[in-house]
């Protein structure tokens, strides 16, 4: 028959569509991937996974095989008797009734363990980070060393955390898919997600990513998150907690990730601090160093047609004059620099050590000059909503529909690129 | 008594020229009529959503796509949600309700046939005024269901949302007029003998949907109520700054939600259960257990909604508790599968292109099924919520099961609606497109939402290991669309000149297959007495209804109602003019903002305007007094 | 199945049993004396305050509530049809209203074990 | 031909006219059970939201304590007004009582009636008027409750509690408009020509719908009123 014919041609071709999707999925790339045991979390989830797939796959084939079955062996043929008026069989329905049942109690007791396992409350000693969700950026705040950063986490290995969320604006969802399960902010409550980074992953970065819907640049709210060794945790943490250094002169150049724990005055001689210098020594500062970022965390965000800057006064730029000419611009209504005294609003991202993150707009974009540049010309025009508005002169502002001029604060590229100097200087 | 063994010759000389015209189509209250613009209403509608899924899949084909903006991308897949939920399956569905279930319980009519067509008004003007705004780029922007705070005025201030919430205020009014509407006609038009359990299971199924929607519907109804106050009249239902709990919005949601993905679903298995039995010339296997299965789904299905809220910290005993509810329904769900299977067991399949369908159905609804249990389990649903991995999941139920089903039915029962058949190779082509666009379109969803892609979102990034799967995914979604337009125009080319159909051309068992096809105005010359489920096939002697054919049914004159003096409901306008009223009055809700008198003025005009002609429809009388 | 039967008994369905006059008035006194004891209770502080206090409203307004609908609303004698038209939604409705009370914190169960 | 089929008429005795109809029951009444039955869940969404809501206000004024405002000192009295709305309570359940009496009156209306009793309980238009004037008096009392609420600092925008509360009990004040305007369409039919015996299936489904909204304020006098 000519189905017979075509009913078998379709399903080796889909059969082989399947198989080449199940091949591409088990090898190659995943840096999103959530069947990685990077956490006691996620391993727990994954264990429950592991069941429902197992499960799953054996009533996938169970049913599909008897249809195919069915459809090949039932099939019309001529002249063949009427078949006999089957109306049920109690026996059988009861059977598939209770097979069903029983496979679902295999699935339920490890699904309600897990469940209280996972929910229950966290170790007192956990390592506390606040997360606060903003339309479209993340606030990360570590109370234990009252460091407040945006958009890049940093865990230390075999450490619990324990995050809780809130939120000030619409409903988010924490996601990094890597080390658990996402957990939503909800607005007036706070939520909480704990887990412990294992002790033998590699120094990595992975990708955060907001999981629910929250208006036009949902799509752009992603975070990154660094699991390091303790001790380079304990060296991005202290520096972390202290104002920017910022170098009035030529700085001693600094290298971010030096080996040894050697200790160093960095606030000596050729370097001011914006506040007071630190009176005791300090650890070496770390951050992840940017040359061995993974390809996956490197955003290949396009950038719009239609903003440009003039690279070349990036070259001419000061830093110095980029600090005077930000302490007196709009930003300050927005931002804070700890050690800027003219800066604390708390409306936008922290930008006290925003040299040290290695993305801006919550990984959108690599934290470059040009990038800094671009954004702070136009940031709604680069990030579709973003609640920081354009400011370079003769820019169109595409959420407030205005025209930026010199009257209202608008700055020329020369300016900004003065003030990239010396945003880029907040080591 | 005997049963009727086979449907008695007729002809399709049904049609009467006084029937046809623009106007007769603005009055009729005739349900068939009504189902038949149901019908094609739904499937404009599936064709607009389709595109719009066309659209979302173009820019997300490679990686940074610039073929939308963010907030186009935003609006596009609310309007591709809402629009396939609200304007495509559930009045696709509504079209069989119309057509089928007064044929199918031996009725002349629905109990109120004004209603019905008021009914399908009201959608009409209701969809009409939801899909326009996408062509002005204002169209909602919210995600189908809508979450509070993002929807409320503080962040989403533009008019966009104010058509999402009036929009489904207005449909929702439709769906519940026309549940009460069939659930009368359920319980009290059926044919002398037509016990419960005798009635055909495509209409118990729909009986049990109209139990959801009277009971859902409601609930949605005063969360929009609530979204609708705050937006216009600053109340602080979802107002964060009231201290409201944006939770509310997703419970009272869910509440409606999940009992509606059952609304969706279970005329599509009531359809199933017609055509396999049919096509495998065995009758269903198990009724009463399908029957009540079907009931036990649509109960169950009010308790498991906060399935759809693992992630919102609920605390573990919640989180359990719903795990467990959700579960459960995959119990009776697996009844259903095994004992379609079971009908086609040792039976004699024809392989129509209604059958593939059908057969389908039950493949790839499994597919979807097994991915949902697999959301039900919390732990495992952490990382599944709002990836692609939930949008391969309900796609897998929506298109692999109420879509397909709905295909099956409508190529099984177009030669009743139209007196024609569909084309079988034209139907081909569109079956087979269609399974394979499916399942390339969204089985690599399923990998790219457990690789780590989140859903609604407008770009990713290059190098996130899940270029492959969309790219998949994009070129299925046009081997469905090339699916669908073979479906499409087999439809349209069946209509004008497909090959002309008996009264039962598929040897089929219930009595809408003894009457003509078309059937006349009145459908059964005298009410049918029914005396088993099966009323042309005699099972307990041999006889199973052999196809009719035309030549057999030549010389067959059916009489008309009149030359019958059956007494029909009159035709009339109010309906239309009523729901027209309904959508002034609403659509002055949108200048709430802008021109405050205006808005009170265009309400008020709209609430007197409907509320004066339900009252002239109330004092005239149905139909002619005799 | 319970619609099934009464097809038979087309016709007087809601014929024998009428409620009368005095089973009217009666009602009406009744629903009057349980609102004016609901509402001195409210009044009486030592019932007001005792934890007897909202179980004992609940039910005296159940009393009312299940009076109108079965006298003044004829359940007791209609059909028996639209008893279940009528208790299966508000069975529903009643778990709905319960659930939502458990998932807002308004209800809990003390379990020892799971605190 | 080997089908039996029953002609029509032979089932014509059911409800009125000649349609046949499975359980002889009138389909205005099983859609005015469902809809009362759809309603069942529209109040409960509400009335489940004015609990959760219950002391979730940031600031006053309360339902049932008095509150000062911090920042203006001013305080507010407890909102609710227990004597007014047990007034209106009685009102509303006193209409059902007389709602019953109308349709049976209506039902009876082809009795003789000897006494001044009989006649004074046969009175459909008095009956239907007692309705619709005790109806509209509740609505008085709303209305009144209302505006004092307003004058006292409490609108349906003021916290979580106005805004569930005004909408909650607004809905039912709704249902009661509409219920009056539904009685006094009847009241109108009767006085142009009568309602007979024939029509009582009209003034039932409209007594239903009456009795529906008051089982209904039943619920939400005790839940909101007197519950604390
Ligand atoms: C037609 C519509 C439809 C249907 C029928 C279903 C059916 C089911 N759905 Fe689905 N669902 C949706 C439409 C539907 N769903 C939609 C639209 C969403 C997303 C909404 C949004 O977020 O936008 C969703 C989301 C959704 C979620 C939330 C996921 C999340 O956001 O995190 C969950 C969680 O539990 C879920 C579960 C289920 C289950 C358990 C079933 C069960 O009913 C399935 C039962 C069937 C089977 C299991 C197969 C047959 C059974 C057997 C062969 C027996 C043996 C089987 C076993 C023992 C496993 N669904
Ligand atoms: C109810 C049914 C339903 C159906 C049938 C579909 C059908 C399809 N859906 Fe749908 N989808 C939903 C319901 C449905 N969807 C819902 C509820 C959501 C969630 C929305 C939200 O998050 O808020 C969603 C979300 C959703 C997304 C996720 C968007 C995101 O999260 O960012 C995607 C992405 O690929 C998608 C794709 C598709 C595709 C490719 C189809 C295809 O099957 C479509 C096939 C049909 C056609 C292609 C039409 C045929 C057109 C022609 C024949 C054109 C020819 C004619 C002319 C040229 C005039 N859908
Ligand atoms: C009205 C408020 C506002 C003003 C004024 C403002 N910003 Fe911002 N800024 C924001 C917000 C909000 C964000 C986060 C945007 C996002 O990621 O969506 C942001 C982000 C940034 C970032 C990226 C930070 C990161 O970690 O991703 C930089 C850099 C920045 N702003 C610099 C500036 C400078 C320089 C100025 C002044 C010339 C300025 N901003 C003015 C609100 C403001
Ligand atoms: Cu934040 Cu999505
Ligand atoms: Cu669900």
């Amino acid at each position: 028959m000519a189905f017979m014919f075509r009913q078998r041609r379709w399903t080796s071709t889909a059969l082989l569509v399947a198989l080449a999707l199940i091949a591409g999925a088990c090898s190659g790339e995943y840096p999103n991937s959530t069947f990685n045991h990077t956490t006691d979390f996620n391993a727990a989830n994954d264990a429950v996974w592991d069941k429902l797939l197992l499960f799953g796959t054996i009533v996938f084939v169970a049913v599909e095989v008897a249809l195919i079955y069915v459809i090949v062996r039932f099939r019309k043929r001529a002249n063949s008797p009427d078949p006999k008026p089957v109306h049920g069989n109690t026996m059988l329905e009861i059977l598939w009734t209770a097979i069903p049942a029983v496979i679902l109690i295999f699935i339920a007791i490890p699904t309600v363990r897990t469940i209280f396992a996972t929910q229950a409350k966290a170790a007192p000693d956990a390592l506390q980070i606040e997360v606060v969700g903003h339309q479209w950026w993340w606030e990360f705040r570590y109370p234990e060393y009252g460091i407040t950063t945006a958009n890049e986490i940093y865990l230390p290995k075999g450490r619990t955390v324990n995050f809780a969320l809130t939120t000030v604006d619409v409903l988010h969802s924490f996601w990094v898919p890597q080390l658990g399960g996402k957990r939503d902010l909800i607005t007036n409550k706070t939520n909480f997600l704990w887990f412990t980074p294992n002790t033998d992953i590699q120094t990595e970065a992975y990708n955060g990513f907001c999981a629910e819907y929250c208006g036009s640049s949902h799509a752009n709210m992603k975070f990154r998150v660094y699991t390091v060794e303790p001790a380079e945790f304990e060296r991005w943490a202290q520096h972390q907690a202290r104002p920017a250094v910022f170098p009035v002169q030529a700085a001693v150049p600094m290298v971010p990730s030096g080996a040894g724990v050697a200790l160093q005055d960095v606030a000596a001689d050729s370097m001011v601090a914006d506040s007071t210098a630190p009176a005791t020594p300090m650890l070496e500062p770390y951050w992840f160093p940017r040359e061995q970022l993974p390809a996956h965390v490197i955003p290949t965000t396009r950038l719009p047609k239609n903003l440009t800057f003039d690279e070349s006064l990036l070259a001419a730029a000061d830093a110095e004059r980029g600090r005077e000419l930000y302490s007196r611009s709009s930003c300050i209504g927005c931002h804070a620099i700890a050690g800027n005294p003219m800066s604390v609003s708390k409306v936008g991202p922290n930008l006290t050590h925003l040299a040290t993150r290695h993305t801006i707009a919550s990984g959108l974009y690599a934290n470059d000059a040009k990038h800094l540049a671009l954004w702070i010309k136009n940031a709604p025009a680069m990030k579709p909503g973003s609640l920081m508005p354009s400011i370079g002169i003769g820019e169109t502002d595409p959420v407030r529909k205005n025209v930026i001029s010199a009257a209202m604060g608008g700055l020329t590229d020369a300016q900004i690129a003065d003030i990239v100097a010396y945003l880029q200087a907040l080591q | 008594m005997a049963t009727i063994v086979a449907a008695p010759p007729y002809a399709s000389t049904a049609t009467e020229s006084a029937n046809t015209g623009l106007w007769s189509w603005l009055t009729t209250v005739d349900h068939k009529r009504i189902g038949v613009l149901y019908l094609i209403t739904a499937l404009v509608f599936f064709v607009i959503g389709g595109l719009e899924a066309f659209l979302i899949r173009a820019q997300l084909a490679v990686p940074n796509g610039q073929v939308l903006s963010a907030d186009m991308y935003n609006q596009l897949f609310t309007m591709h949600g809402t629009t396939m939920v609200f304007l495509a399956i559930m009045p696709l569905s509504a079209a069989f309700f119309n057509f089928l279930i007064p044929l199918q319980i031996g009725a002349r009519d629905v109990a109120f046939p004004r209603l019905n067509a008021f009914s399908y008004w009201v959608y009409l003007l209701g969809g009409i005024f939801i899909t326009v705004p996408i062509f002005f780029s204002v169209a909602p922007d919210g995600g189908w269901f809508g979450y509070a705070p993002l929807s409320t005025k503080q962040f989403s201030p533009q008019i966009n949302m104010d058509f999402w919430v009036l929009g489904l205020q207005i449909l929702g009014i439709s769906s519940l007029a026309a549940a009460f509407n069939f659930i009368t006609t359920i319980i009290n038009m059926r044919a002398p003998g037509m016990h419960l359990m005798r009635m055909p299971i495509f209409t118990w199924m729909s009986f049990v949907v109209q139990f959801l929607v009277a009971l859902a519907f409601p609930v949605i109804t005063v969360a929009l109520v609530f979204l609708q106050f705050d937006r216009f009249f600053g109340t602080n239902f979802y107002a964060i700054g009231a201290g409201a709990d944006p939770l509310l919005w997703q419970h009272l949601f869910w509440v409606f939600g999940h009992p509606e993905v059952y609304i969706l679903i279970l005329p599509a298995f009531g359809l199933v259960s017609e055509v396999l039995p049919t096509f495998s010339k065995k009758p269903l296997f198990g009724y009463p257990v399908m029957v009540y299965s079907g009931i036990l789904i649509g109960f169950l299905g009010f308790g498991v909604w906060a399935h759809h809220m693992f992630s919102v910290g609920m605390g573990p005993i919640a989180d359990a508790v719903f795990s467990l509810t959700t579960m459960l329904i995959a119990i009776p769900t697996g009844v259903k599968i095994f004992n379609w299977m079971a009908t086609m067991w040792d039976g004699q399949l024809r392989f129509t292109v209604a059958m593939k369908f059908g057969i389908a159905l039950v493949g790839m609804f499994t597919i979807g099924g097994i991915s949902g249990v697999m959301h039900s389990s919390p732990p495992a649903d952490l990382q599944q919520t709002d990836t692609y991995f939930i949008v391969a999941h309900f796609h897998y139920v929506l298109f692999g099961g109420s879509m397909f089903g709905l295909f099956a039915g409508l190529y099984y029962y177009f030669p009743k609606i139209s007196g024609r058949f569909m084309s079988e190779s034209l139907g081909n082509w569109h079956f087979w497109l269609s399974l394979i666009g499916m399942n390339l379109t969204f089985f690599p969803m399923h990998f790219s939402g457990l690789l780590g892609m989140p859903r609604r979102t407008y770009q990713y990034d290059a190098g996130q290991g899940i270029e492959l799967f969309n790219m998949l995914s994009t070129v299925g979604t046009l081997v469905l669309m090339l699916g669908t337009l073979f479906g499409l125009i087999n439809l349209w080319k069946s209509w004008k000149s497909g090959e002309r159909a008996s009264s039962n051309p598929w040897g089929a068992p219930t009595i809408e297959w003894a009457i003509p096809s078309p059937p006349p105005e009145h459908n059964f010359d005298e009410l049918p007495k029914i005396t088993s489920r099966y009323p042309l096939w005699d099972l307990k002697g041999t006889v199973i209804a052999k196809p009719t054919t035309v030549a057999e049914e030549a010389g067959f004159k059916q009489l008309t109602a009149k030359q019958l003096g059956i007494p029909m409901p009159n035709p009339s306008i109010l309906p239309l003019i009523t729901a027209t009223g309904v959508i002034v009055m609403f659509s002055g809700m949108l200048f709430t903002d802008t021109n405050q008198k205006l808005a009170i003025a265009i309400m008020i005009g709209g609430a007197v305007w409907w509320i004066a002609s339900l009252y002239s429809w109330l004092l005239t009388p149905l139909e002619d007094a005799h | 199945m319970a619609l099934d039967h009464a097809a038979g008994a087309a016709g007087h369905a809601d014929g024998h049993d009428h409620p009368t006059w005095s089973t009217y008035w009666k009602i009406a006194v009744i629903l009057f004396v349980i609102t004016a004891v609901e509402v001195s209770a409210f009044y009486i502080p030592a019932w007001e305050t005792s934890w007897i206090y909202v179980p004992s409203m609940l039910t005296l307004s159940t009393i009312k509530f299940v009076l109108v609908v079965m006298y003044y609303m004829h359940l007791k004698y209609d059909h028996k049809l639209f008893r279940s038209l009528f208790t299966g939604p508000l069975i529903v409705a009643a778990l709905t209203l319960v659930g939502l009370m458990f998932l807002f914190s308004k209800l809990s169960i003390r379990l020892g074990l799971l605190s | 031909m080997t089908a039996t089929t029953i002609p029509a008429a032979e089932h014509a005795d059911a409800g009125h006219g000649h349609h046949y109809t499975t359980l002889g029951l009138d389909n205005r009444k099983i859609a005015i059970w469902t809809f009362i039955g759809s309603e069942c869940m529209l109040f409960a969404s509400l009335i489940s939201t004015y609990l959760i809501y219950k002391g979730r206000s940031i600031k006053g004024p309360f339902p049932h304590e008095p509150w000062t405002d911090p920042v203006t000192n001013t305080v507010y009295p407890a909102i609710l007004d227990i004597p007014v709305t047990s007034a209106s309570t009685f009102v509303l359940l006193m209409s059902s009582f007389a709602m019953v009496l109308a349709l049976a009156a209506v039902q009876n209306k082809e009795l003789p009636k000897h006494t001044m009793g009989e006649k004074i309980l046969g009175s459909s238009k008095l009956w239907l008027w007692v309705t619709c004037l005790m109806g509209t008096a509740f609505l008085g009392f709303q209305a009144f409750e209302f505006t004092a609420f307003i004058r006292e600092g409490l609108t349906i925008r003021t916290n979580l509690f106005g805004s569930s509360f005004f909408t909650l009990t607004g809905f039912h004040g709704a249902h009661v408009a509409v219920g009056v305007c539904w009685l006094f369409s009847l009241l109108a039919i009767d006085y142009k020509r009568g309602l007979r015996p024939a029509d009582a299936t009209n003034v039932d489904i409209a007594a239903l719908y009456w009795h529906f909204v008051d089982v209904i304020w039943i619920v939400i006098f005790t839940l909101v009123y007197l519950i604390k």
